[in-house]
């Protein structure tokens, strides 16, 4: 279980920025996003978008625990 | 300090709170980033940021500036949600013994703002929105500062 | 604006007045010069200018920041007369569209002042005072200017 | 005849920073300097000492009015 966070177009096309959702990896935690809905799969899996679990930058898969925080970052604009 | 904040902010009024009482600090350099109205084509930007992320990423860069460039200080404050043309955005200032060295880590972390840092910027026009990226020419500055 | 002054000044102030009302400028850079205590050597800053004259060549380093760097406005505020530690001696902001423009000049300006300036700095220390000089590093930094 | 300005250092040398001094070409205007205060003289003919003449640098002998404004510009220090 984790707390997922969409942020810039992410959170725009999915048409949430902030939920809590059932999974023990990232993995399975993306897999079932793309299940959920495709655009936002889509959208997940172009270059460029990054993954934070509790605020750190992660590659490939990690155990979550129902305290994870996962964040998807689409390419930063800059301020 | 680094700081995000909704409110609008004045630079002036923290160019004068980061200069006072500096008795031993000869230089301070600041830059000030303005929302451009692009003739009528921008109404306002949105800025959102990852809290807690968002200035973890710019203190680990900050730290990089201290040590690369002998800072003494710095002070960063950068705008989020909705900013009208004419308002600032982000605000740096450092400080260091002699010029050369306030004027590069001011534009090191200013490069490093406007390309790096986990921002992401809705351009909203008369006609929609849209997310903005990195210019071609924020990559080309970020690189400068690369050691080859 | 190039502005001599006796009066001690608030950069912050300046700062803000001359951000104010950009709705088409992307960026303003700044820099401040703090007269330094020196670890209570250095008691005061006397700097004399020659009225008109130290202006006038102000502005024609100014002019070449225009041309050179694309910059749409700037802003020096140099003090003369006793200055004391911790006051600032110098203000430049330059505006720009983009901030490597803003950047540049500025420096440039800088330079300039510290170096080439009509100014005639006295430091006046607990046991007399002393003509100051530009350093061996004031020299290397406007150099960086000159085309080869 | 001229005005005659001393900066920085030279001022402090001469003891005056502002004079009018009876003289009709800058060669003139050096000799009776050196003349009236040898140790000025040699501070005016130290390496950097610029001449400005109604504001704007001059090398070389010039003529002299009556309005004229000489100021000698010891090595700048910058602000």
């Amino acid at each position: 279980m984790a707390r997922v966070l969409l942020f810039g177009r992410l959170g725009d096309i999915a048409g949430w920025r902030d939920q809590v959702i059932e999974a023990d990896t990232l993995t399975k935690l993306l897999g079932r996003l793309i299940e959920a809905d495709p655009g936002l799969g889509e959208a997940l899996k172009a270059p460029g978008v990054q993954v934070a679990l509790d605020q750190v930058l992660v590659r490939g898969d990690r155990p979550l625990t129902a305290s994870s925080e996962v964040a998807y970052l689409p390419p930063m604009s800059g301020g | 300090m680094i700081q995000l904040q909704i409110a609008p902010f004045d630079p002036g009024t923290l160019l004068s709170a980061f200069c006072k009482d500096r008795q031993e600090i000869g230089a301070v350099a600041s830059f000030t980033g303005l929302a451009r109205a692009e003739q009528g084509q921008t109404l306002a930007l949105e800025l959102e940021a990852y809290p807690g992320f968002t200035e973890g990423q710019i203190a680990a860069c900050l730290e990089t500036a201290r040590t690369r460039f002998g800072l003494v200080d710095a002070y960063i404050v950068h705008r989020i949600g909705k900013i009208a043309p004419g308002e600032a955005i982000v605000f740096v200032a450092t400080a260091a013994s002699h010029r050369r060295a306030a004027f590069e880590a001011c534009d090191f972390l200013m490069d490093y703002l406007k390309s790096r840092a986990p921002f992401w910027k809705k351009e909203i026009g008369a006609d929609g929105h849209r997310w903005v990226e990195p210019r071609d020419q924020d990559h080309v500055d970020i690189a400068r500062w690369e050691t080859p």
